[in-house]
């Protein structure tokens, strides 16, 4: 059976070109990049062309780069680190309803430390309105975060915007870019960004490193204490093989990004019109215009999501309701909540985002099997029952 | 994730459907997780349950959990399917995953409300049988973290 | 030229069987572990058996290892969380002055968050006496920390009798043993810890991963927060290659342990002895008996560490002078101050640590190359000069 993968939101497959470029420096490069000795000047050679890799692609300097150990560090990291740099200054952040848990978790724990926190509505497509950020801005706010692009609806927001009334109210602004690093042209200075996260694997590079972009000048703390490794920012030994994947995922997905997502827009709206017309009751989430190419979403009401999942699994179809990392939780996802679905809509969400191998037929026989999943599963649910019995 | 037993009863549930005029129905669902089963029963006159079907909007777990439970009341009188736990059927099911423990619950609860259901029909009393709550929260803290 | 590699204690070079370990896991399984479908089951049952493999190794329970970025971030971790969650029982801890700067800076971060802590002393073989630790206890310690062994001068502390002193005073108890898991025997009820932080790359295993191992009931905050992973006690997706190369590093370490340190610890005995024997004016730092077994550190009076490394690279010897995460600063190493060494001697510590492939030949050639560089640099050397005129 073809494993048909359609989560690529929640991790992709490291790119066998990236593996390649690694390799090396496991065993044969495999030298503390802090060290004196020729065998670490490779690995810090190896560092700084990742580094200036991954500049490049956002318009920013190297030095500006911080590596991590992934999305969550840099979001922690971001929030956290400002927050006690800058807590003379004011003690108010602002962010939205719809970050991921990395930023919402870490704002509640701020709200523990004494910061308090505007969570930001967002409208029936997860678009927040620039205006209300403005609004929202106080005297002592002293930071924004905004996520780039939202990974369970694939809503982008308006970044740019954002980021001009940030500079103009002089507040610091932090984006969560870990869905739109590599997938949505970013450029820091045009869009006024001060901070930006993003994670490795999310672009077909390895797990478990990420960076922070920081702007010159953000009075950042650091939040790994310890070595003198990242300009003191940032302890703990470099990740040098992780570091190189990332810089040659970023290379890989720079240079193809344009082909690429054309592609997956393509895909992406065939899909989309398929499920509109052939599947009845159906709810597409997210912004349709504004809208990361690779992502669909969708409510298939009178049924619920993890049934779904398991029955895609069982023919090689690999999905998610909601994000990958809430599934820890039973909630529903805080994000269709957030967009206004009522719980029993939220619950029947499915979750399919493309890669560069997607193909049509792959669309076409995952389009198949969920209209048979969802006929199956709605013949057995008393929600169904109910809705056609009132119907009559 | 799942034990072969609750893959088997997911991907074949017994007993899925209706029963038109049944003794007794029981619709229950748990507000946090957002799922919903439905239970009837059809009791003979002696007290014996003859058939059992369910519908649910579920997870895997509450769709097996369903089939498992009404298997096991099949054919039972209406005070033994009373010892048709969450644990029992959680056992025949060969256990299930920590979080997916209320799903089981909520079976256990599907069949007494169904058996409520059939008692207040007939005003009867069955002994040992709670008015069930038609919302079931685990009600469990969370840590702080 | 032979590359002879003698920095073991500042990273490993990765094991090519952990390397294949890793591998299935970029390309084949690269399932995100939090999620339903058998992909990501693939990645669950390696993170699983990576996670028993760790635990038995310390006779620590499978679900009281928790995977991190490395040995800072586990060290930032058991600081920052526990003094987060026991702050209303008090606000002290207890730790030395040779910790690795992943424990002093982050002890400093908190004295700056309003705790205090005792940097205790240590004596010139840099042994912590367990009498100070349990004299610095107060009522209100919460915390004490003390490294396994030390990275630069190898001294393994007395762990299980500070481990019984901090049980018997109710007081946790974390240790940092970076660079002592996988070589030396560690077992966490015997010896009484309570958190224990380490890092893959230390024992042939991949950069970028590490865990804390933290005993059920320790009540400890998340130190990076968002998803539901590792329990939900630290988020990320997790690093599924990073954790199946970790498991298989210690798998090996474990196998091998006694073995490979009994012969690291002849070739150890042997490079001092020569060092001892053959060059005069020269100290070696750390106790002799309760040492790491590939640990070989030593002072070369008069002359400076810097020119020594430059020297031995150019004939392809890998060493350093204090710890690897320092270079970034020029103070001399702050465990070679707290053993009583004067600035100048300090500044002439050259550290050599031995794998499991050095080989005698490897150290001979390494003393006399050694040899040769110090005649050569004391040649050269202004305060040489002063102490042979003093001599005569
Ligand atoms: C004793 C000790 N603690 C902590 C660390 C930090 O580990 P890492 O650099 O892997 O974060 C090291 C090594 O650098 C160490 O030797
Ligand atoms: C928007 C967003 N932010 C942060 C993260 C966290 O990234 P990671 O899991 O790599 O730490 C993710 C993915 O999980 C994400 O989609
Ligand atoms: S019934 Fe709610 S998760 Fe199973
Ligand atoms: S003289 Fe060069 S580091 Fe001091």
């Amino acid at each position: 059976m073809e494993l048909i993968y359609l989560d690529n939101a929640a991790t992709t497959r490291t790119d066998e070109r990236v593996v390649e470029a690694m390799l090396p420096y496991f065993t044969q490069y495999y030298g503390n990049a802090s060290t004196i000795y020729a065998l670490g000047e490779e690995s810090r050679k190896a560092v700084t062309r990742a580094r200036d890799i991954i500049a490049a692609g956002i318009g920013a300097k190297p030095e500006e780069i911080y590596f991590t150990a992934g999305g969550s560090e840099s979001d922690n990291w971001a929030l956290k680190a400002t927050a006690e740099a800058y807590k003379e200054k004011g003690k108010h952040i602002i962010t939205s309803k719809i970050e991921h848990h990395a930023i919402l978790h870490t704002c509640e724990w701020l709200e523990r430390q004494g910061f308090e926190v505007t969570y930001l509505d967002v409208d029936e497509n997860g678009c927040i309105n620039p205006a209300d950020v403005e609004a929202a801005i106080r005297p002592d706010t002293i930071l924004i975060s905004i996520m780039f692009a939202n990974n369970e609806i694939g809503t982008i927001e308006p970044i740019a915007e954002i980021g001009a009334i940030a500079r103009a109210h002089g507040v610091l602004f932090h984006t969560d870019a870990v869905q739109a690093f590599g997938q949505e042209p970013i450029q820091v200075d045009e869009m006024n960004i001060d901070m930006l996260s993003s994670s490795g694997h999310k672009l077909n590079g390895p797990k478990g490193i990420g960076f922070l972009y920081i702007r010159k000048g953000v009075k950042i703390r650091s939040f790994v204490h310890g070595g003198a490794q990242e300009r003191k920012r940032r302890a703990g030994t470099e990740n040098v093989p992780g570091i190189v994947g990332f810089g040659k995922a970023a290379e890989l997905a720079f240079a193809s990004m344009e082909e690429r997502t054309a592609r997956e827009r393509e895909l992406r709206d065939y899909m989309i019109s398929r499920f509109e017309k052939e599947i009845p009751y159906v709810k597409i989430n997210g912004d349709r215009e504004h809208r990361l190419a690779n992502n669909v979403n969708a409510c298939f009401r009178f049924v619920e999501g993890e049934s779904m999942l398991i029955m895609l699994d069982m023919k090689g179809i690999c999905a998610s309701s909601g994000s990958a990392c809430t599934s820890g939780s039973l909630d529903p996802s805080h994000v269709l909540l957030a967009i206004g679905l009522p719980h029993e809509i939220a619950h029947g969400s499915l979750r399919l985002t493309l890669g560069a191998d997607t193909t049509k037929e792959q669309i076409d026989t995952t389009v198949d099997a969920i209209k048979e999943i969802v006929a199956h599963l709605r013949s057995m649910s008393p929600l169904y029952e109910d809705f056609v019995k009132n119907q009559q | 994730m799942y034990s072969e037993k609750v893959m088997d009863h997911f991907q074949n549930p017994r007993n899925v459907g209706e029963i038109e005029n049944a003794s007794g129905v029981g619709t229950v669902g748990n507000a946090k997780c957002g799922d919903i089963m439905r239970i009837y029963l059809d009791i003979d006159d002696n007290g014996v349950i003859q058939d059992c079907k369910f519908k649910t909007f579920g997870c895997g777990a509450a769709v097996a959990t369903s089939s498992m439970a009404t298997e096991l009341v099949k054919g039972k009188t209406v005070q033994e399917a009373l010892l048709v736990t969450n644990k029992a059927v959680m056992e025949a099911l060969d256990g299930l995953p920590p979080v997916k423990v209320h799903c089981s619950l909520l079976a256990e609860e599907g069949i007494h409300a169904a058996l409520w259901d059939y008692a207040e029909k007939n005003g009867i009393v069955i002994e040992g049988l709670k008015k069930p709550k038609n919302d079931i929260s685990e009600g469990e803290e969370e840590e702080e973290y």
